[in-house]
Protein backbone atom coordinates (compact mmCIF):
# COMPACT_ATOMS: atom_id res chain seq x y z
CA UNK A 1 0.00 0.00 0.00
CA UNK A 2 1.29 3.76 -0.47
CA UNK A 3 0.16 6.58 0.15
CA UNK A 4 0.93 10.69 -0.28
CA UNK A 5 -0.22 12.73 2.09
CA UNK A 6 0.36 16.52 3.11
CA UNK A 7 -0.57 15.56 6.90
CA UNK A 8 1.47 13.45 9.59
CA UNK A 9 1.20 9.70 10.14
CA UNK A 10 1.04 7.52 13.15
CA UNK A 11 3.53 4.61 13.05
CA UNK A 12 1.88 2.68 15.82
CA UNK A 13 -1.29 2.74 14.17
CA UNK A 14 0.04 1.90 10.58
CA UNK A 15 1.50 -0.61 12.00
CA UNK A 16 -1.57 -1.77 13.74
CA UNK A 17 -3.58 -1.33 10.37
CA UNK A 18 -1.01 -3.43 8.54
CA UNK A 19 -1.24 -6.70 10.84
CA UNK A 20 -4.70 -6.49 11.64
CA UNK A 21 -5.50 -10.17 13.21
CA UNK A 22 -3.09 -11.45 11.19
CA UNK A 23 -1.10 -14.29 13.04
CA UNK A 24 1.46 -15.24 9.85
CA UNK A 25 3.75 -12.39 10.66
CA UNK A 26 6.90 -12.77 12.91
CA UNK A 27 8.87 -9.78 11.80
CA UNK A 28 8.10 -6.12 11.09
CA UNK A 29 10.39 -3.68 10.09
CA UNK A 30 9.72 0.13 10.18
CA UNK A 31 12.12 3.23 8.59
CA UNK A 32 10.65 6.84 9.80
CA UNK A 33 12.65 9.80 8.18
CA UNK A 34 12.05 12.58 9.93
CA UNK A 35 13.36 17.07 9.10
CA UNK A 36 16.84 17.54 10.80
CA UNK A 37 17.47 21.50 12.00
CA UNK A 38 21.01 20.52 10.64
CA UNK A 39 20.17 19.03 7.22
CA UNK A 40 21.75 21.96 5.11
CA UNK A 41 25.83 21.14 4.04
CA UNK A 42 26.74 24.29 4.51
CA UNK A 43 25.84 24.02 8.36
CA UNK A 44 22.82 26.38 8.33
CA UNK A 45 20.23 25.48 10.44
CA UNK A 46 16.90 24.68 8.89
CA UNK A 47 14.00 26.14 9.93
CA UNK A 48 11.01 25.13 7.43
CA UNK A 49 11.25 22.59 4.48
CA UNK A 50 8.83 22.32 1.59
CA UNK A 51 8.33 18.83 0.10
CA UNK A 52 7.73 19.58 -3.78
CA UNK A 53 6.28 16.58 -6.08
CA UNK A 54 5.03 15.25 -9.22
CA UNK A 55 1.27 14.66 -8.45
CA UNK A 56 0.58 11.16 -10.25
CA UNK A 57 4.00 9.72 -10.94
CA UNK A 58 4.84 9.77 -7.31
CA UNK A 59 2.13 6.94 -6.33
CA UNK A 60 3.08 5.52 -9.76
CA UNK A 61 6.95 5.12 -8.70
CA UNK A 62 6.08 4.67 -5.06
CA UNK A 63 3.50 1.50 -6.14
CA UNK A 64 6.29 0.19 -8.38
CA UNK A 65 9.15 -0.06 -5.80
CA UNK A 66 6.33 -1.62 -3.92
CA UNK A 67 6.10 -4.24 -6.16
CA UNK A 68 9.06 -4.52 -6.70
CA UNK A 69 10.19 -4.98 -3.04
CA UNK A 70 7.69 -7.70 -3.39
CA UNK A 71 9.08 -10.28 -5.98
CA UNK A 72 12.45 -10.06 -4.03
CA UNK A 73 11.50 -10.85 -0.83
CA UNK A 74 8.52 -13.03 0.86
CA UNK A 75 6.50 -9.73 2.39
CA UNK A 76 3.25 -10.27 4.11
CA UNK A 77 2.62 -6.61 3.74
CA UNK A 78 4.26 -3.61 3.05
CA UNK A 79 3.15 0.61 3.60
CA UNK A 80 4.96 3.46 1.99
CA UNK A 81 3.73 6.71 3.02
CA UNK A 82 5.53 9.99 1.84
CA UNK A 83 4.40 13.31 3.01
CA UNK A 84 4.42 16.40 0.63
CA UNK A 85 4.20 20.57 2.00
CA UNK A 86 5.47 22.50 4.50
CA UNK A 87 7.26 20.52 7.07
CA UNK A 88 9.04 21.82 10.27
CA UNK A 89 12.42 20.06 12.23
CA UNK A 90 11.49 17.08 13.60
CA UNK A 91 8.47 16.28 11.43
CA UNK A 92 8.09 12.86 9.69
CA UNK A 93 8.86 13.06 5.85
CA UNK A 94 8.71 9.53 5.13
CA UNK A 95 7.02 6.27 6.42
CA UNK A 96 8.37 2.76 5.37
CA UNK A 97 6.95 -0.71 6.56
CA UNK A 98 8.21 -3.96 5.29
CA UNK A 99 6.74 -7.47 7.65
CA UNK A 100 7.76 -10.88 6.72
CA UNK A 101 7.94 -14.58 7.88
CA UNK A 102 11.60 -14.15 9.04
CA UNK A 103 13.30 -10.83 9.81
CA UNK A 104 16.20 -11.09 6.93
CA UNK A 105 13.90 -10.74 4.19
CA UNK A 106 11.77 -7.15 6.64
CA UNK A 107 15.13 -5.61 6.71
CA UNK A 108 16.24 -5.75 3.47
CA UNK A 109 12.88 -4.81 2.05
CA UNK A 110 12.43 -2.27 4.33
CA UNK A 111 16.31 -0.61 3.03
CA UNK A 112 15.61 -1.47 -0.42
CA UNK A 113 12.27 0.48 -0.50
CA UNK A 114 14.28 3.51 0.93
CA UNK A 115 17.00 3.46 -1.33
CA UNK A 116 14.77 2.75 -4.47
CA UNK A 117 12.43 5.69 -2.98
CA UNK A 118 15.26 8.23 -2.57
CA UNK A 119 16.28 7.64 -5.67
CA UNK A 120 13.13 7.51 -8.08
CA UNK A 121 10.38 9.06 -6.31
CA UNK A 122 9.69 12.52 -7.94
CA UNK A 123 10.22 14.41 -4.81
CA UNK A 124 12.04 17.62 -3.87
CA UNK A 125 13.30 19.51 -0.52
CA UNK A 126 13.67 22.95 -0.62
CA UNK A 127 15.06 24.24 2.71
CA UNK A 128 14.51 27.56 4.09
CA UNK A 129 16.99 28.79 6.63
CA UNK A 130 18.69 31.72 7.83
CA UNK A 131 20.62 31.99 5.07
CA UNK A 132 17.33 32.22 2.84
CA UNK A 133 16.40 29.23 0.61
CA UNK A 134 17.09 26.58 -1.90
CA UNK A 135 16.80 23.23 -3.53
CA UNK A 136 18.83 20.59 -2.02
CA UNK A 137 21.46 18.88 -3.72
CA UNK A 138 21.29 15.10 -4.82
CA UNK A 139 23.00 12.83 -2.57
CA UNK A 140 25.79 10.70 -4.55
CA UNK A 141 25.54 8.59 -1.32
CA UNK A 142 21.81 7.56 -2.09
CA UNK A 143 23.02 6.81 -5.46
CA UNK A 144 25.66 4.66 -4.66
CA UNK A 145 23.31 3.06 -2.21
CA UNK A 146 20.82 2.43 -4.78
CA UNK A 147 23.42 0.37 -7.20
CA UNK A 148 24.00 -2.74 -4.24
CA UNK A 149 20.19 -3.77 -5.24
CA UNK A 150 20.88 -4.70 -9.18
CA UNK A 151 20.68 -7.90 -10.58
CA UNK A 152 22.70 -8.31 -12.84
CA UNK B 1 -0.18 18.76 -28.31
CA UNK B 2 1.92 16.98 -25.61
CA UNK B 3 1.82 18.79 -21.95
CA UNK B 4 5.32 19.88 -20.70
CA UNK B 5 5.91 20.07 -16.90
CA UNK B 6 8.61 21.31 -14.85
CA UNK B 7 9.51 20.89 -11.11
CA UNK B 8 12.21 22.37 -8.37
CA UNK B 9 14.95 24.45 -10.09
CA UNK B 10 13.90 24.06 -12.93
CA UNK B 11 10.54 25.33 -12.70
CA UNK B 12 11.86 28.06 -11.17
CA UNK B 13 14.09 29.10 -14.01
CA UNK B 14 11.66 28.61 -16.85
CA UNK B 15 9.42 30.50 -14.38
CA UNK B 16 6.31 28.08 -15.46
CA UNK B 17 5.07 24.91 -14.25
CA UNK B 18 3.30 23.22 -17.04
CA UNK B 19 2.31 24.17 -20.63
CA UNK B 20 0.72 22.82 -23.76
CA UNK B 21 2.69 22.63 -26.75
CA UNK B 22 2.95 21.33 -30.24
CA UNK B 23 6.28 19.34 -30.77
CA UNK B 24 8.29 20.27 -34.18
CA UNK B 25 8.35 17.31 -36.52
CA UNK B 26 11.64 16.92 -36.65
CA UNK B 27 11.71 15.82 -32.93
CA UNK B 28 12.79 11.88 -31.95
CA UNK B 29 13.83 12.21 -28.18
CA UNK B 30 14.23 13.55 -25.05
CA UNK B 31 17.10 15.36 -26.23
CA UNK B 32 15.55 16.95 -29.14
CA UNK B 33 13.27 18.38 -26.72
CA UNK B 34 15.71 19.90 -24.74
CA UNK B 35 17.75 21.66 -27.61
CA UNK B 36 14.46 22.52 -28.94
CA UNK B 37 13.40 24.52 -25.71
CA UNK B 38 16.35 26.07 -25.48
CA UNK B 39 15.54 27.93 -28.66
CA UNK B 40 12.53 29.26 -27.14
CA UNK B 41 13.88 31.95 -24.46
CA UNK B 42 16.67 33.28 -22.13
CA UNK B 43 14.72 31.35 -19.01
CA UNK B 44 14.79 27.72 -21.10
CA UNK B 45 18.43 28.64 -22.13
CA UNK B 46 18.99 28.75 -18.23
CA UNK B 47 16.98 26.00 -17.32
CA UNK B 48 18.90 23.60 -19.42
CA UNK B 49 21.92 24.96 -19.64
CA UNK B 50 23.16 22.07 -17.81
CA UNK B 51 21.34 20.05 -19.43
CA UNK B 52 23.23 17.29 -17.59
CA UNK B 53 21.39 17.68 -14.53
CA UNK B 54 18.39 17.48 -15.98
CA UNK B 55 16.37 14.26 -15.50
CA UNK B 56 12.89 13.62 -17.43
CA UNK B 57 9.86 11.15 -17.53
CA UNK B 58 7.56 10.53 -20.65
CA UNK B 59 3.98 9.67 -19.38
CA UNK B 60 5.17 9.70 -15.85
CA UNK B 61 7.99 7.17 -16.42
CA UNK B 62 11.42 7.91 -15.71
CA UNK B 63 12.94 8.06 -18.81
CA UNK B 64 16.39 8.49 -20.33
CA UNK B 65 17.78 11.67 -22.66
CA UNK B 66 17.73 9.35 -26.15
CA UNK B 67 13.85 7.81 -25.11
CA UNK B 68 11.63 8.25 -28.10
CA UNK B 69 8.86 11.02 -27.53
CA UNK B 70 6.87 9.80 -30.69
CA UNK B 71 3.71 9.00 -28.38
CA UNK B 72 4.23 11.21 -25.56
CA UNK B 73 0.95 13.18 -24.28
CA UNK B 74 3.43 14.22 -21.13
CA UNK B 75 6.76 15.05 -20.51
CA UNK B 76 8.18 16.28 -17.40
CA UNK B 77 11.86 17.97 -16.94
CA UNK B 78 13.25 18.14 -13.62
CA UNK B 79 16.44 17.84 -11.21
CA UNK B 80 17.49 14.67 -9.89
CA UNK B 81 15.13 13.61 -7.23
CA UNK B 82 15.27 14.41 -3.56
CA UNK B 83 13.01 12.99 -1.44
CA UNK B 84 12.54 10.71 1.25
CA UNK C 1 18.16 1.92 27.39
CA UNK C 2 16.39 -1.52 27.75
CA UNK C 3 13.87 -3.14 29.64
CA UNK C 4 12.70 -7.16 29.70
CA UNK C 5 9.39 -7.28 30.82
CA UNK C 6 5.85 -9.37 30.94
CA UNK C 7 3.20 -6.94 29.68
CA UNK C 8 2.84 -5.65 25.89
CA UNK C 9 4.97 -2.16 24.35
CA UNK C 10 3.41 -0.10 22.40
CA UNK C 11 6.33 0.77 19.76
CA UNK C 12 4.27 4.77 18.19
CA UNK C 13 4.76 5.51 22.28
CA UNK C 14 8.31 4.51 22.29
CA UNK C 15 9.25 6.08 19.54
CA UNK C 16 7.99 9.31 20.41
CA UNK C 17 9.48 9.07 23.77
CA UNK C 18 12.72 8.20 22.08
CA UNK C 19 12.42 11.33 19.88
CA UNK C 20 10.61 13.66 22.77
CA UNK C 21 11.93 16.99 21.13
CA UNK C 22 14.68 16.09 19.54
CA UNK C 23 15.61 17.94 15.82
CA UNK C 24 18.33 16.40 15.58
CA UNK C 25 17.17 12.67 14.33
CA UNK C 26 16.66 12.16 10.79
CA UNK C 27 16.26 8.24 10.69
CA UNK C 28 14.44 5.85 12.72
CA UNK C 29 14.48 2.01 12.52
CA UNK C 30 12.12 0.01 14.32
CA UNK C 31 11.87 -3.74 14.52
CA UNK C 32 9.46 -5.81 15.93
CA UNK C 33 9.44 -9.35 16.74
CA UNK C 34 5.67 -11.28 16.76
CA UNK C 35 4.92 -15.27 17.75
CA UNK C 36 3.90 -16.27 14.77
CA UNK C 37 1.75 -19.48 14.64
CA UNK C 38 3.31 -21.38 12.30
CA UNK C 39 6.85 -21.38 14.24
CA UNK C 40 7.55 -25.03 14.67
CA UNK C 41 9.38 -26.49 12.46
CA UNK C 42 7.22 -29.32 12.02
CA UNK C 43 4.60 -27.49 10.74
CA UNK C 44 2.46 -28.45 13.91
CA UNK C 45 0.76 -24.72 14.77
CA UNK C 46 1.60 -23.13 17.86
CA UNK C 47 -1.04 -22.28 20.52
CA UNK C 48 1.23 -20.13 22.86
CA UNK C 49 4.60 -19.89 23.73
CA UNK C 50 6.88 -19.21 26.74
CA UNK C 51 9.93 -17.15 26.85
CA UNK C 52 12.47 -18.42 29.70
CA UNK C 53 15.00 -15.87 30.96
CA UNK C 54 18.21 -15.60 33.09
CA UNK C 55 16.96 -12.84 35.30
CA UNK C 56 19.89 -10.56 35.84
CA UNK C 57 21.62 -11.87 32.63
CA UNK C 58 19.70 -10.57 30.24
CA UNK C 59 19.29 -6.67 31.05
CA UNK C 60 23.44 -7.71 31.60
CA UNK C 61 23.75 -8.60 27.89
CA UNK C 62 20.99 -6.03 26.56
CA UNK C 63 22.65 -3.48 27.79
CA UNK C 64 26.49 -4.64 26.74
CA UNK C 65 24.82 -5.35 23.30
CA UNK C 66 23.46 -1.91 23.12
CA UNK C 67 26.52 -0.22 24.09
CA UNK C 68 28.30 -1.91 21.54
CA UNK C 69 26.37 -0.48 18.78
CA UNK C 70 26.80 2.64 20.03
CA UNK C 71 30.37 2.20 19.89
CA UNK C 72 30.04 0.73 16.18
CA UNK C 73 27.38 3.53 14.94
CA UNK C 74 26.93 7.36 15.38
CA UNK C 75 23.33 6.50 17.21
CA UNK C 76 21.35 8.91 19.18
CA UNK C 77 19.07 6.30 20.51
CA UNK C 78 18.58 3.58 20.90
CA UNK C 79 16.02 0.49 23.06
CA UNK C 80 15.85 -2.68 23.47
CA UNK C 81 12.53 -4.30 24.88
CA UNK C 82 12.44 -7.98 25.55
CA UNK C 83 9.13 -9.59 26.69
CA UNK C 84 8.95 -12.81 28.69
CA UNK C 85 6.63 -14.90 29.90
CA UNK C 86 3.24 -16.24 28.22
CA UNK C 87 2.48 -15.15 24.82
CA UNK C 88 0.23 -16.45 22.22
CA UNK C 89 0.73 -16.01 17.97
CA UNK C 90 0.19 -12.61 17.10
CA UNK C 91 1.83 -10.91 20.26
CA UNK C 92 4.83 -8.87 20.32
CA UNK C 93 7.83 -10.64 21.89
CA UNK C 94 10.85 -7.86 21.38
CA UNK C 95 11.26 -4.43 20.20
CA UNK C 96 14.87 -2.53 19.02
CA UNK C 97 14.60 0.84 17.84
CA UNK C 98 17.86 2.45 16.54
CA UNK C 99 17.89 6.33 15.57
CA UNK C 100 20.41 8.15 14.14
CA UNK C 101 21.26 11.37 11.69
CA UNK C 102 21.24 9.00 8.34
CA UNK C 103 19.62 6.24 7.64
CA UNK C 104 22.39 3.44 7.07
CA UNK C 105 23.51 3.40 10.44
CA UNK C 106 19.72 3.24 12.31
CA UNK C 107 19.25 0.35 9.67
CA UNK C 108 22.79 -1.70 10.38
CA UNK C 109 22.79 -1.13 13.93
CA UNK C 110 18.77 -1.87 14.37
CA UNK C 111 19.83 -5.73 12.14
CA UNK C 112 22.86 -5.80 14.63
CA UNK C 113 20.91 -5.38 18.03
CA UNK C 114 18.79 -7.66 16.67
CA UNK C 115 21.13 -10.40 15.42
CA UNK C 116 23.11 -10.58 19.10
CA UNK C 117 20.27 -10.06 20.89
CA UNK C 118 18.58 -13.65 19.72
CA UNK C 119 22.84 -14.93 19.55
CA UNK C 120 23.55 -13.52 23.10
CA UNK C 121 20.07 -12.77 25.83
CA UNK C 122 19.53 -15.24 27.67
CA UNK C 123 16.30 -16.24 26.53
CA UNK C 124 14.66 -19.52 25.99
CA UNK C 125 11.06 -20.19 23.94
CA UNK C 126 9.52 -23.24 24.94
CA UNK C 127 5.81 -23.81 22.79
CA UNK C 128 3.13 -24.94 23.37
CA UNK C 129 0.74 -26.96 20.37
CA UNK C 130 -1.66 -29.72 19.63
CA UNK C 131 1.33 -32.08 19.45
CA UNK C 132 2.26 -30.90 23.02
CA UNK C 133 5.45 -28.65 24.24
CA UNK C 134 9.07 -28.31 23.60
CA UNK C 135 11.86 -26.46 23.78
CA UNK C 136 12.32 -24.45 20.53
CA UNK C 137 15.72 -25.70 18.91
CA UNK C 138 18.61 -22.82 18.43
CA UNK C 139 18.52 -21.85 14.62
CA UNK C 140 21.62 -22.00 13.17
CA UNK C 141 20.81 -18.90 10.87
CA UNK C 142 20.86 -17.31 13.61
CA UNK C 143 24.29 -17.73 14.42
CA UNK C 144 25.61 -17.60 11.35
CA UNK C 145 23.71 -14.23 10.88
CA UNK C 146 25.41 -12.97 13.72
CA UNK C 147 29.26 -13.82 12.75
CA UNK C 148 28.75 -11.00 10.05
CA UNK C 149 29.29 -8.09 12.25
CA UNK C 150 32.61 -9.72 13.45
CA UNK C 151 34.98 -7.50 13.37
CA UNK C 152 39.03 -9.46 12.71
CA UNK D 1 29.47 -22.13 48.58
CA UNK D 2 28.38 -21.31 45.09
CA UNK D 3 25.41 -20.89 43.51
CA UNK D 4 24.57 -23.13 40.30
CA UNK D 5 21.43 -22.13 38.31
CA UNK D 6 19.75 -24.34 35.30
CA UNK D 7 17.53 -22.95 32.34
CA UNK D 8 15.05 -24.11 30.55
CA UNK D 9 15.52 -27.81 29.22
CA UNK D 10 18.76 -27.79 31.46
CA UNK D 11 16.49 -27.54 34.32
CA UNK D 12 13.77 -29.87 33.54
CA UNK D 13 16.13 -32.52 33.54
CA UNK D 14 18.20 -31.80 36.65
CA UNK D 15 14.54 -31.49 38.23
CA UNK D 16 15.57 -27.99 40.05
CA UNK D 17 16.44 -24.28 39.01
CA UNK D 18 18.77 -23.30 41.43
CA UNK D 19 21.08 -24.74 44.41
CA UNK D 20 24.00 -23.90 46.41
CA UNK D 21 26.83 -26.03 46.26
CA UNK D 22 30.71 -26.32 47.33
CA UNK D 23 32.66 -27.27 44.68
CA UNK D 24 35.58 -29.91 45.47
CA UNK D 25 38.58 -28.30 45.58
CA UNK D 26 40.28 -29.79 42.24
CA UNK D 27 37.95 -28.01 40.62
CA UNK D 28 38.92 -25.60 37.87
CA UNK D 29 37.00 -24.81 34.93
CA UNK D 30 33.52 -25.13 33.79
CA UNK D 31 34.07 -28.58 31.82
CA UNK D 32 35.36 -29.57 35.68
CA UNK D 33 32.36 -28.17 36.75
CA UNK D 34 29.94 -30.25 34.81
CA UNK D 35 32.17 -33.54 34.85
CA UNK D 36 31.58 -33.08 38.81
CA UNK D 37 27.71 -32.50 37.95
CA UNK D 38 27.55 -35.86 35.97
CA UNK D 39 28.76 -37.88 38.62
CA UNK D 40 25.77 -36.26 41.19
CA UNK D 41 23.16 -38.82 40.03
CA UNK D 42 21.20 -39.79 37.06
CA UNK D 43 19.27 -36.40 36.33
CA UNK D 44 22.19 -34.92 36.34
CA UNK D 45 24.46 -37.38 33.89
CA UNK D 46 20.82 -36.88 31.49
CA UNK D 47 20.87 -33.30 31.66
CA UNK D 48 24.72 -33.42 31.02
CA UNK D 49 24.83 -36.55 28.80
CA UNK D 50 25.57 -33.84 25.58
CA UNK D 51 27.64 -31.49 26.79
CA UNK D 52 28.52 -29.94 23.16
CA UNK D 53 24.58 -28.75 23.65
CA UNK D 54 25.30 -26.77 26.91
CA UNK D 55 26.05 -23.48 26.99
CA UNK D 56 27.51 -21.66 30.38
CA UNK D 57 27.75 -18.36 32.43
CA UNK D 58 30.28 -17.36 35.34
CA UNK D 59 28.56 -14.19 37.01
CA UNK D 60 25.89 -13.79 34.65
CA UNK D 61 28.61 -13.34 31.49
CA UNK D 62 29.01 -16.00 28.25
CA UNK D 63 31.97 -18.13 29.57
CA UNK D 64 33.72 -21.24 27.50
CA UNK D 65 34.25 -24.78 28.34
CA UNK D 66 37.35 -23.71 29.17
CA UNK D 67 36.90 -20.66 31.44
CA UNK D 68 38.10 -20.82 35.02
CA UNK D 69 35.62 -21.09 37.82
CA UNK D 70 37.85 -19.92 40.57
CA UNK D 71 36.31 -16.73 42.06
CA UNK D 72 32.80 -17.98 40.77
CA UNK D 73 29.86 -17.20 42.73
CA UNK D 74 26.81 -17.90 40.23
CA UNK D 75 27.51 -20.67 37.37
CA UNK D 76 24.41 -20.94 34.80
CA UNK D 77 23.73 -24.22 32.77
CA UNK D 78 21.97 -23.81 29.58
CA UNK D 79 21.16 -25.16 26.16
CA UNK D 80 22.02 -22.30 23.07
CA UNK D 81 19.75 -19.25 23.74
CA UNK D 82 16.60 -18.88 21.19
CA UNK D 83 14.81 -15.63 22.80
CA UNK D 84 14.40 -12.54 20.11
Amino acid sequence: MIRVQTGDFDIGKEIERLRADRTDIGAIVTFSGTVRDAQRDDGGAVTEMTLEHYPGMTEKELARIEEEAHTRWPLQASLIVHRVGTLRPGDNIVLVIAASAHREAAFEAASFLMDYLKTSAPNWKRESGAEGERWVDANEKDYRAATRWRED
Amino acid sequence: MTRLLYFAWVKDKTGIAAEDVDLPENIDTVADVIAWLKTRGPQYENAFAQSEAIRAAIDQTHARIDASVASAKEIAFFPPVTGG
